[in-house]
C-alpha cells in the first residue's frame, strides 16, 4: 500500500529537509544582518559550522551522564520525523498516519523535554535555568499550538496534517475569521518554540536572558552540531507547517512528480518570504523581559483559543 | 351509683388532696427534719386513701397495700431518715436552687399541666377515683421539680421517695392496685434503694465531708 | 432440671455464696464457673425455644420466644466472657492496690446479682416484673459504680442512681397507666400486666392512654438506654466504674432496657394507628446519634469516649426500632448483638490499657501496640469494628440500617451521615495515637485476658460475613414479632 | 465438577492472596520467608489474575453467588468485560509492585513483615472482591476492607506522627466516602429492597432520585480517587505510605474509584442526564489543573507523584464527562471513544505511576530522603534506575511514544468532535475544556522534567548521596514489568484497544474494535486513518532508526572522541552543587503565573538580614476554605453540645423533666 512514488517522496522531503533546514537558518540570519546594517553572513554559514563542530571533539563535563549524550540524537530523531510528517512539498507521505497533529506536537514535546533534561544533567545553574525556562516557554506554547491546531482540525474535521493541507488546499476561497486568529497564534507560538525575538534570541549570550543557549552551554563537538541541527529543522518544521496550513497553495498531491517537482520552488519561494519576515518581526521587536514571556504566549493561548470560539460560533456547520 | 361509694370516693378524693397539698407543702419546707415529717405524713395519708379504697371495692390485696405502705412509707423510711440526719449530723437547713416562692409558681403551673394530661384519661376511667389520677401526676411532678431544686443529697432522696408516694397513689386510684407480686417487688426494691443510699450517704460524707450535691460536679465534659 | 430455671437459679445462688464466701481463693472461679453455668444453662434453654417455640415458666409469669431468647443468649455469653476477662482484670488492680479484698467480693457477689436481675428481666412476661428486675439491676450496678469508692466514683453512683432512679420511676408510671389500659379490656384476672395477654388484645387498648404510658416508659427506660437528653448518667457511670461493669453496662444493661422499650413498642404499636411510637423513638435515635457524636470529639477519658460511643450506637438502634418493618428491625437486633459484643471487647482490651499505662487519659495512652500488640490489635481492630468498617458485623446492620433509612425516610440521612462522619474522626483520631506510635507503659503484673476480645471480635468479624442460617431465622422470627 | 470458569479462577486468586497473607502471620517476624517467598508467590497470583482477565475479555458475563454474606443478600460476584480490564490492570500491575516489594520490605520499626504482608495481599484480595462484587452489600464489605488495609499499610511506620495523621485523614474520607456510596445505593435500590447489582438495573429512577444516585456516588468514589476538593488525603497518605503501597494505591486503587463511577453511572443507572456529565467534566478539568500545578510546585518527590496523579484522575473524569455528554445524546461511537480514552489512561497510570513510585522507593531506600532539595545527580549512583524512571516520566507527561500520550490523544481526539453536540452551549464551551486539558498536559511535562531533573541529574546536592546504590535485582525486575508494561500500552495501543473494547462495547453498545480491525494493528485511527490516526511503533522506530543512523554516520564520517573537563562556570568560579536551581526555584514560574491557585508562605531575605534566608510554603486552599472551618465547626458544635454535660445533677434532672413534659405535652397523638 505503500507506493513507490510515495516512498520516494517520502524519503525526498526528509532529505530536502535535512538539506534546507540550515540554509533557512542561514537566510533569516542573513536577512537579520540586512536589517540591522551589518555585514551579512554568507547563506551556507550554518552548514560551515556543522562541519567545523563535527570535527571538533566533544568535550564533556565530569558530570555529563548518558542522558547527556544521548539527549542530541533524541532531539535530532524527534526533528527529522516532524520534518517527515510535516507536508511540505506534498500531501502523499508515507509516514504521515505514523503522527498527526496532535502527535505532531507530542513530538515537539518529547524533543523539548530531552533537552531540558539534558540541560539539567550537568549541574550547572545556568543550565537547569534553561532547562526550566524552556518547560515554561513549553507549557505555554504547547497549548496554544494544540489550540490552532484543533480550530484547522475542525475545519477539516480531522486531525491528519495531510488531510487538513488538503481540505485547507480546496476549498472554496471562504474568509475564515478562526484563521486568522489561529495564524496569528500560530506565528507567537512559532516564535517562541524556536528561540526568536521577542521570547529568546538565538544570538545573545548574556546569560540572564537566554534560554535555549543557557540550554546547550556545555554541549560541544558533534552533540553541540546536532543540536543546532535539530534546531534549524525545528525552524524548518514550523515554517513548512505554516506554510502548509496557511498557505497551502501549490503543495502536491497525489502522485505525480510533477507535481512534487512543482512544489520545490513554490516550497523555498514561500520559505523566504517567511524567513524575510520572520527576520523582520525580529528587528522591529525587543525582546522581553523573561517574566513577560509567559503574558506573550497566554496572549497567543488566548488568540488561539478565541480563534476556536470564532470557529464555532460565527462558522458553525461550515 | 349509691351513697356509700360515692362517700368513699369523696374521701378518697379528700385524702389525694391532702397527698398534693402535702407534696405542695415539702416542695416549701426549708428544715430536713420537717421534711421527712411531712413525707412521713404523706405516706400515711396514702395509706389511707389506700385503705379507703380497699374498704370501698372490696379488693382483698389492697388492705395488704395499705398495710405495706403504713409499715415502709410512713413507719419504716421515715425512721431511716431521721436516723440519718442525726447520725450525719447534716444541718437542718433545706438549701433550694431557685427561691421557695417561685418554686411554687412553678409547682403551680405543672399541676395545671398534669390535670391537663390526665383529663383525658380520668374521662375514660370507671374506677370510683378517676380524678386522683391527675393529682398522682402532679404528685409526682411535684416531687420531680423538688429533687431539681435541692441541692443537698437527702431532701433530694426525699423527693425521690415522694415520686414513689405519687405512683403508688396512681396505681391504686386509678386500678384499685397492681398485682400483688409487684406490688411486693415494688417494695422490695424501694426498701432496698433506700438502704443502700442510706450507705451511700456515708460514703458520701466520708468523701465530700460533705452531702451537699454541688460538690459533685466534677464530672463534666464541657 | 429445667435450663429456664437453673439460669435463673446459678447467679441467684452463686451470688449469695459469693456474698458469703467471697473472700476464699476459689470465689474467682466460682464466678466463672457460674456465668458459665448460667450460659450453658442459657444455651440449653436457647436450643430448646428453637427447637419447640415459645414457653412459659411459673405459671405465665415467664414466657420465653425467639426475642428475648436471643437476648438471653447474648447476655449469658457477654457475662461469662465478662466474668474470664474480669479475673486477670480484678488482680491487676487488687495488685495495683486500688481494690481491697471486700470490695472484690461485694463485686462478686454483684456481679452475679446483677446477671440474675438482667436474666429476669428479660424472660419475665409480666411487665411489672420487669419493671421491678431493672430496678434491682441498677440497685445491683450501682454498688459496682460505686466500688472504688473514690470521689469520682461515689459522684457517678449518685448520679446513675438519682438519675435512673428518677428515670425508673417513670417508667413505673407508665406501667401503671398500661396496667388502667389494660384492666379495662382484660379485666381484674390479674393478668393485666402479662405481655401474652395484652399482646392479644393489643388492638383493643385506649390508643389515647396508650400513647400517654408509652411517652413514660420510653422517657422511663430510654433514661437507662441511654437516649439523650436523658443520658447523663451513662458517660460517669462507665468511666467511673470497674472497667468489666462498663463492659457489661454498655454491653447489656443498655441492650436490658431497650428490650424493656421495645416489648412496651408492640403494644403501644398495637393500640394507636399510625406510627406514633416509632415516630417517637425515630426522633429519639437521631437527637442521641447526633449529640453523641459531637460529644464524642471533645472526650479525654478513654472509657468516656466510648461511653458515648455506647450511646451514639443505642441511638442507631432506636432509630432502626423507629423505622419498624421487618427490615429495620431485623438490622437493629443485629446491631444489638454487634454492638454488645463489639463494645464489650473493646472495653476489655481498653480495661488493660488503662492498667498498663496507668491513667485513663487517652493523651497520655500510647503506643499500645508495642507494649502488648495483641491488645493494641484488639483496641484498633474493635475500635474499627463499631465505626462499622467491614468486614466486621456493625457494618451489616449499618449498612442495612443506612440503605433502609435512605429508602424511607431520606431526610434522616444527613443526620446519620453527619453523626457517623463526626463519630469515626473523634474515635478514630484518639485511638489510633493510642494504639500506634511510641510508648513507655510498662509490664502487667498478672497476664491480660485476651481471649475474650479475640472471641468477641472473632465473632464480629464472622457475623459480618457469614450469618448463620439458623441466626437468621431466630432474627427474622423476632424481628417480625416486633412488627 | 464442571470445568473452572475463569470467575472461579479468580476468586481461588482473591483466596489465595488471602492465604499468602495469613501464611506470613506464621512467622510475623521472618523477613525473608515473607518478602522472598510470599510476595514472589503474590506476585504469580497476580499474573493468573493479569492473564484470566486477559483471556476473559470479549465473553460473556458469569456470575457467582457464594455462601458468605448477609442472610438475605449472599455475596453475588459477576464477572464481566469492565471488571475483567481492571481486574486486568489490577493482575498486572501488581505483579511488578509485588516483585519489587519482594526486595523492598526489610526488617524495620514499623510493622512486623507478617502484618505488613498481610495487609498487603488482603489489600490486594479486597480490590479484586471490588471488582467482581455484584451487590451492594459486598461491594461496601470489600470496598472497605480495602480502605482499611491500604490504611494499615499506609501508618506501616507509625511512630512519626505525621504519618499517623496522613492516614487518619485517609481513613476519615475513606469512610465518609463510603457511607456516600452506600447511600447512592440505597437510593438505587429505591423500594424494591433488592440489593443486587441486577436489581439496581432493573430499577427505573426518576431524574431526580438518579440523580441524587449519581451525585452520591461521585462523591463517594470522588473521596476515594482524589477529587478537588475531597483530595486532601492523597497528598499526604501517598507520602507517608511505603513506596509498593503508594505505588498500590496511586495505580490501583484510584482505578478501582474509576471503576466503581463507570459502573455506577453507566451500568448501573438506567437514565442518563447530559449535565451528570458536564458536572464530572468540570470537576474533572478542575481536579487536572488543580493537581498538575500543586505537582509542579512540591518538593517532596512522593508528594509530586500524588498530586501528579490527582491530575491523571482528574482527566479520567475529564473522560468520563465527556461520555455521559455524548452517551447522553446517543452519539455512540464518540462515546466509545471518549470510554476508550477513560479506559486506556487508566491501564497506562496504573503503569507509569507505579513505576515512579517504586522509583521512589528505590531513591528512598537509597538516599534515605524524600525532599527534592537534598537529592541530585542519582543517575549516576542508579542509573538502572534513572532510566527506568525516564520511562515513567515520559509517559506521564503525556509524550509519545510511550503509554501516557495515548490515551491523552484519544482524549483530545473525542473533545475534537464535541462541536456535534446538539445541546447550543455545550458544543462551544466543551472544545474550550479541551484547552484546559492541553494546558494540563503540558504542565505534566512540566512537573515530570523537574521530577527527573532534580532527583536524577545535575550535580548531587547532599554529599552523602555519593553512597547511593542501585536497586537489587528484585526491585530491577519489579521495575523493568512495569516499564515494558508502559512501552507495550504505548506502542500497541491498537491491540490493546481491541481487547479492552469489550468493555466499551458492554457499557455503551458499541465499541472501537470493528473499525480498528480493518486497519493494521500498528495503526490506531479510531475513526478512519483520513481522520485522525496514530502509529506509535512507526513513530518509534523513526526516532530510533533516525538515532542509531546519525550515531553511526556521524561516527563514521566524523570520529567519537570524547575529553572530559570541568563544566564551564561562564566566568563564575563557585558552581559546587548549591548553585543549582533548587526544587523551589524551578516552580518559581509557576507559582508566580497561578500565584492565586496557591496559598503562598514566603520570606525573602533583604540586603540587610544578618542571617538570610529563603523559604517559600505552598499550602492548599481548600484547607482553610473548607476543611478548617468545617473542622472548626464540628469543634464549636460539640462545645455546644458538651455544654449540656455540666456535671450538675439538678440540670440533668430539668433535662428528663423538660423531655417528659415537652412530650406530654407537643408529642401527644
Amino acid at each position: 500500500m505503500i507506493s513507490i512514488s510515495g516512498l520516494i517522496g517520502q524519503i525526498f522531503a526528509i532529505a530536502l529537509a535535512l538539506l534546507l533546514a540550515p540554509v533557512l537558518s542561514g537566510w533569516v540570519g542573513q536577512c537579520r544582518a540586512w536589517f540591522q546594517n551589518r555585514t551579512a553572513p554568507p547563506l551556507l554559514q550554518p552548514y560551515y559550522m556543522l562541519h567545523k563542530l563535527f570535527h571538533k571533539d566533544v568535550v564533556l563535563a565530569h558530570g555529563a551522564s548518558s542522558l547527556f549524550r544521548s539527549a542530541p540524537f533524541v532531539v535530532f530523531g524527534c526533528m527529522v520525523l516532524a520534518c517527515a510528517i510535516i507536508p511540505a512539498l506534498s500531501t502523499d507521505l508515507p509516514l504521515a498516519p505514523a503522527a498527526d497533529a496532535l502527535a505532531l506536537v507530542g513530538v515537539f514535546g518529547l524533543a523539548r523535554v530531552f533537552i531540558s533534561l539534558a540541560a539539567m544533567d550537568v549541574g550547572t545553574s545556568f543550565g537547569t535555568l534553561g532547562g526550566r525556562r524552556e518547560m515554561l516557554v513549553g507549557f505555554l506554547a504547547e497549548p496554544a499550538l494544540l489550540m490552532v491546531i484543533f480550530t484547522l482540525a475542525m475545519i477539516a474535521q480531522s486531525t491528519s496534517v495531510t488531510t487538513i493541507v488538503e481540505t485547507l488546499a480546496h476549498r472554496e476561497f471562504l474568509v475564515f475569521p478562526s484563521l486568522a486568529f489561529a495564524g496569528i497564534a500560530f506565528t507567537m507560538v512559532s516564535l517562541a518554540e524556536n528561540a526568536r525575538v521577542p521570547v529568546d534570541n538565538p544570538a545573545t549570550h548574556l546569560e540572564l536572558t537566554m534560554i535555549h543557549e543557557a540550554m546547550i552551554l556545555e554541549y560541544s563537538g558533534r552533540h553541540l552540531a546536532l543540536i543546532e541541527w535539530a534546531a534549524s529543522l525545528k525552524l524548518y518544521a514550523y515554517s513548512c507547517l505554516g506554510l502548509a496550513l496557511f498557505f497551502p497553495w501549490g503543495i502536491a498531491e497525489g502522485e505525480r512528480f510533477s507535481g512534487l517537482l512543482l512544489a520545490i520552488p513554490m516550497l523555498v519561494l514561500k520559505l523566504a518570504i517567511g524567513g524575510f519576515l520572520l527576520a523582520g518581526i525580529e528587528t522591529i521587536n525587543a525582546k522581553l523581559r523573561i517574566f513577560r514571556a509567559p503574558e506573550f504566549l497566554g496572549t497567543a493561548f488566548m488568540l488561539a483559543v478565541l480563534g476556536l470560539l470564532v470557529r464555532l460560533m460565527l462558522e458553525g456547520s461550515a | 351509683m349509691s351513697a356509700t361509694i360515692s362517700f368513699s370516693a369523696q374521701l378518697i378524693n379528700l385524702f389525694a388532696a391532702l397527698i398534693l397539698l402535702l407534696a405542695f407543702a415539702m416542695l416549701a419546707q426549708r428544715r430536713v427534719m420537717q421534711l421527712i415529717n411531712l413525707f412521713a405524713y404523706q405516706g400515711l395519708a396514702l395509706c389511707l386513701s389506700t385503705l379507703v379504697v380497699a374498704v370501698s371495692t372490696g379488693q382483698t390485696h389492697l388492705y395488704w397495700s395499705a398495710g405495706l405502705t403504713l409499715l415502709l412509707k410512713a413507719l419504716l423510711l421515715p425512721w431511716i431518715l431521721h436516723r440519718l440526719v442525726r447520725r450525719l449530723q447534716v444541718k437542718w437547713d433545706v438549701e433550694s436552687l431557685i427561691n421557695i416562692p417561685t418554686t411554687m409558681l412553678v409547682g403551680i403551673g405543672l399541676v395545671i399541666v398534669a390535670f391537663n394530661v390526665a383529663h383525658p384519661i380520668s374521662e375514660l376511667s370507671s374506677t370510683i377515683t378517676r380524678g386522683t389520677l391527675a393529682i398522682a401526676l402532679a404528685v409526682v411532678m411535684l416531687a420531680f421539680l423538688m429533687m431539681i431544686t435541692r441541692t443537698k443529697a437527702i431532701p433530694q432522696v426525699v423527693g425521690f421517695l415522694a415520686m414513689e408516694n405519687g405512683l403508688f397513689l396512681a396505681a391504686t386510684s386509678a386500678t384499685y392496685g397492681m398485682p400483688m407480686v409487684v406490688e411486693l417487688g415494688i417494695a422490695l426494691d424501694v426498701l432496698v434503694g433506700a438502704i443502700i443510699l442510706g450507705v451511700f450517704f456515708f460514703q458520701i460524707r466520708e468523701q465530700f465531708d460533705s452531702l451537699d450535691i454541688r460538690h459533685m460536679e466534677r464530672l463534666k465534659d464541657n | 432440671m429445667d435450663f429456664f430455671v437453673l439460669m435463673l437459679a446459678i447467679p441467684l445462688v452463686s451470688g449469695a455464696l459469693l456474698t458469703v464466701f467471697g473472700e476464699r481463693a476459689w470465689a474467682p472461679n466460682l464466678n466463672i464457673i457460674a456465668s458459665l453455668g448460667t450460659f450453658l444453662a442459657a444455651a440449653g434453654l436457647t436450643a430448646e425455644i428453637v427447637a419447640n417455640g415459645p414457653r412459659f415458666a411459673f405459671g405465665e409469669q415467664f414466657f420465653i420466644d425467639s426475642l428475648n431468647v436471643f437476648f438471653v443468649a447474648l447476655t449469658a455469653f457477654v457475662g461469662l466472657t465478662t466474668s474470664i476477662f474480669s479475673g486477670p482484670y480484678m488482680k491487676n488492680e487488687a495488685a495495683h492496690g486500688r481494690l481491697t479484698i471486700p470490695r472484690l467480693r461485694l463485686y462478686k457477689s454483684m456481679y452475679q446479682l446483677f446477671m440474675f436481675t438482667m436474666l429476669m428481666a428479660l424472660t419475665t412476661n409480666n411487665l411489672g416484673i420487669l419493671w421491678v428486675a431493672m430496678e434491682a439491676a441498677t440497685l445491683t450496678t450501682v454498688l459496682l459504680v460505686s466500688l472504688y469508692r473514690t470521689s469520682a466514683s461515689l459522684e457517678a453512683a449518685w448520679k446513675y442512681f438519682i438519675l435512673c432512679g428518677v428515670g425508673i420511676a417513670q417508667a413505673l408510671f407508665g406501667t401503671i397507666l398500661l396496667y388502667f389500659a389494660a384492666e379495662r379490656v382484660l379485666g381484674e384476672t390479674g393478668n393485666a400486666l402479662l405481655w401474652t395477654h395484652l399482646v392479644e388484645v393489643k388492638g383493643e387498648l385506649e390508643p389515647t392512654v396508650m400513647a400517654l404510658s408509652f411517652i413514660f416508659l420510653l422517657v422511663g427506660y430510654g433514661t437507662k438506654v441511654g437516649l439523650a437528653p436523658l443520658h447523663n448518667w451513662l458517660p460517669d457511670a462507665h468511666a467511673e466504674g470497674p472497667t468489666p461493669v462498663s463492659a457489661v453496662l454498655s454491653g447489656l444493661l443498655l441492650n436490658v432496657a431497650l428490650y424493656a422499650i421495645l416489648r412496651c413498642k408492640v403494644l403501644a404499636d398495637g393500640a394507636i394507628h399510625g406510627d406514633y411510637a416509632g415516630n417517637l423513638m425515630m426522633g429519639f435515635g437521631l437527637a442521641t446519634l447526633l449529640m453523641a457524636a459531637f460529644f464524642l470529639s471533645r472526650q479525654k477519658d478513654v472509657k468516656r469516649m466510648f461511653a458515648y460511643s455506647s450511646i451514639e450506637h443505642m441511638g442507631l438502634i432506636t432509630f432502626a426500632f423507629g423505622m419498624g418493618g421487618a427490615v429495620a428491625n431485623f438490622a437493629g437486633l443485629l446491631h444489638m448483638t454487634m454492638h454488645s459484643l463489639t463494645k464489650s471487647a473493646i472495653f476489655f482490651a481498653v480495661g488493660h490499657a488503662t492498667q498498663k499505662t496507668g491513667t485513663q487519659l487517652m493523651e497520655n495512652i500510647r503506643g499500645l501496640i508495642r507494649i502488648n500488640p495483641l491488645i493494641g490489635w484488639g483496641l484498633m481492630l474493635g475500635t474499627l469494628a463499631i465505626l462499622g468498617m467491614p468486614p466486621f458485623g456493625v457494618f451489616a446492620s449499618e449498612f442495612m440500617i443506612l440503605t433502609h433509612a435512605m429508602k424511607h425516610h431520606p431526610w434522616a440521612t444527613p443526620v446519620l451521615l453527619t453523626a457517623l462522619g463526626v463519630a469515626f474522626a473523634a474515635i478514630f483520631g484518639k485511638v489510633q495515637p493510642m494504639v500506634f506510635g511510641e510508648t513507655e507503659a510498662k509490664r502487667l503484673p498478672h497476664a491480660p485476658a485476651i481471649t475474650p476480645v479475640f472471641l468477641h471480635l472473632g465473632i464480629v468479624l464472622m457475623l459480618g460475613v457469614y450469618i448463620p442460617p439458623y441466626l437468621t431465622r431466630w432474627f427474622h422470627e423476632a424481628a417480625r414479632m416486633l412488627g | 465438577m464442571s470445568t473452572l470458569l475463569p470467575i472461579d479462577i479468580l476468586l481461588i486468586a482473591a483466596c489465595a492472596w488471602l492465604a499468602i497473607g495469613l501464611a506470613g502471620l506464621v512467622a510475623p517476624g521472618n523477613t525473608r520467608f515473607i518478602a522472598k517467598t510470599l510476595f514472589p508467590l503474590g506476585a504469580l497470583v497476580g499474573m493468573l489474575v493479569g492473564l484470566v482477565a486477559l483471556g476473559f475479555l470479549g465473553e460473556s458475563p458469569e456470575t457467582a453467588v457464594l455462601v458468605v454474606g448477609l442472610p438475605d443478600l449472599p455475596f453475588h460476584l459477576r464477572l464481566d468485560n469492565l471488571t475483567a480490564v481492571f481486574a486486568m490492570l489490577l493482575g498486572f500491575t501488581s505483579v511488578g509492585i509485588s516483585i519489587y516489594a519482594a526486595g523492598y520490605f526489610r526488617q524495620g520499626q514499623g510493622s512486623a513483615p507478617g502484618v505488613l504482608g498481610l495487609e498487603y495481599h488482603v489489600f490486594l484480595a479486597s480490590m479484586l472482591l471490588v471488582l467482581l462484587a455484584d451487590d451492594a452489600y459486598a461491594f461496601m464489605v470489600a470496598w472497605e476492607s480495602m480502605a482499611l488495609s491500604s490504611f494499615l499499610l499506609v501508618t506501616t511506620d507509625h511512630r512519626h506522627e505525621e504519618i499517623r495523621r496522613a492516614g487518619f485523614l485517609y481513613l476519615l474520607i475513606a469512610h465518609v466516602g463510603a457511607i456516600a456510596i452506600l447511600l447512592s445505593f440505597g437510593v438505587m435500590t429505591s423500594g424494591s429492597g433488592d440489593y443486587t447489582f441486577a436489581g439496581m438495573r432493573a430499577q427505573h429512577l426518576s431524574p431526580f432520585w438518579a440523580s441524587a444516585a449519581y451525585l452520591l456516588a461521585l462523591v463517594g468514589f470522588g473521596a476515594k480517587a482524589g477529587l478537588v476538593p475531597i483530595h486532601v488525603w492523597l497528598p499526604e497518605a501517598h507520602p507517608a505510605a511505603p513506596s509498593p503501597v503508594s505505588a498500590m494505591m496511586s495505580g490501583v486503587m484510584l482505578k478501582t474509584a474509576i471503576y466503581g463511577l463507570l459502573r455506577v453511572s453507566f451500568d448501573l443507572l438506567g437514565s442518563d442526564l447530559w449535565w451528570w456529565g458536564v458536572v464530572a467534566l468540570a470537576v474533572g478539568l478542575v481536579t487536572a489543573l488543580f493537581g498538575v500545578l500543586y505537582s509542579t510546585v512540591q518538593n517532596d518527590m512522593k508528594r509530586l507523584l500524588a498530586y501528579s496523579s490527582i491530575e491523571n484522575i482528574g482527566l479520567i473524569v475529564v473522560g468520563i464527562g465527556l461520555t455521559l455528554i455524548f452517551h447522553a445524546y446517543r452519539m455512540e461511537a464518540l462515546a466509545a471513544l471518549a470510554m476508550t480514552a477513560v479506559l486506556y489512561h487508566c491501564l497506562a497510570h496504573a503503569g507509569f505511576k507505579s513505576l515512579l513510585f517504586l522509583c521512589t522507593g528505590s531513591v528512598l531506600h537509597a538516599t534515605k530522603e524524600r525532599s527534592l532539595g537534598k537529592l541530585g545527580g542519582l543517575i549516576h549512583r542508579m542509573p538502572w534506575v534513572a532510566w527506568l524512571a525516564l520511562a515513567g516520566v515520559i509517559a506521564s507527561a503525556g509524550l509519545p511514544p510511550l503509554s501516557g500520550f495515548v490515551s491523552e490523544w484519544l482524549l483530545l481526539q473525542s473533545f475534537l468532535f464535541s462541536p456535534g453536540l446538539p445541546h447550543p452551549w455545550l458544543n462551544m464551551v466543551v472544545p474550550v475544556a479541551a484547552a484546559l486539558v492541553a494546558l494540563v498536559a503540558a504542565l505534566a511535562g512540566f512537573a515530570m522534567v523537574k521530577f527527573f531533573g532534580i532527583i536524577f541529574l545535575g550535580q548531587m546536592r547532599e554529599p552523602a548521596l555519593k553512597d547511593a546504590h542501585d536497586a537489587g535485582t528484585w526491585e530491577k525486575v519489579g521495575l523493568s514489568w512495569l516499564a515494558l508494561l508502559t512501552l507495550l500500552l504505548g506502542i500497541l495501543p491498537s491491540t490493546v484497544i481491541s481487547r479492552i473494547d469489550a468493555a466499551t462495547h458492554q457499557l455503551l453498545g458499541v465499541g472501537l474494535a470493528d473499525k480498528l480491525n480493518e486497519q493494521g494493528w500498528w495503526m490506531l485511527a479510531p475513526i478512519s486513518p483520513e481522520r485522525a490516526s496514530y502509529e506509535p511503533l512507526i513513530f518509534l522506530v523513526t526516532i530510533a532508526a533516525t538515532l542509531l543512523l546519525g550515531r553511526w554516520l556521524v561516527r563514521r564520517l566524523y570520529h567519537g572522541r570524547v575529553r572530559r573537563t570541568a563544566a564551564w562556570d561562564c566566568g563564575y568560579w563557585f558552581q559546587g552543587p548549591r548553585a543549582q536551581d533548587t526544587a523551589e526555584g524551578f516552580s518559581q514560574p509557576i507559582r508566580r503565573i497561578f500565584d492565586v491557585m496557591f496559598r503562598l508562605e514566603m520570606h525573602l531575605p533583604t540586603a540587610r538580614d544578618s542571617k538570610p534566608y529563603y523559604s517559600v510554603k505552598v499550602e492548599d486552599h481548600f484547607w482553610y476554605w473548607l476543611y478548617l472551618p468545617l473542622a472548626r465547626l464540628v469543634s464549636a458544635v460539640s462545645g455546644l453540645v458538651t455544654a449540656v454535660q455540666g456535671g450538675r445533677i439538678a440540670v440533668y434532672l430539668l433535662y428528663s423533666f423538660l423531655t417528659l413534659l415537652g412530650l406530654l405535652l407537643v408529642a401527644r397523638p
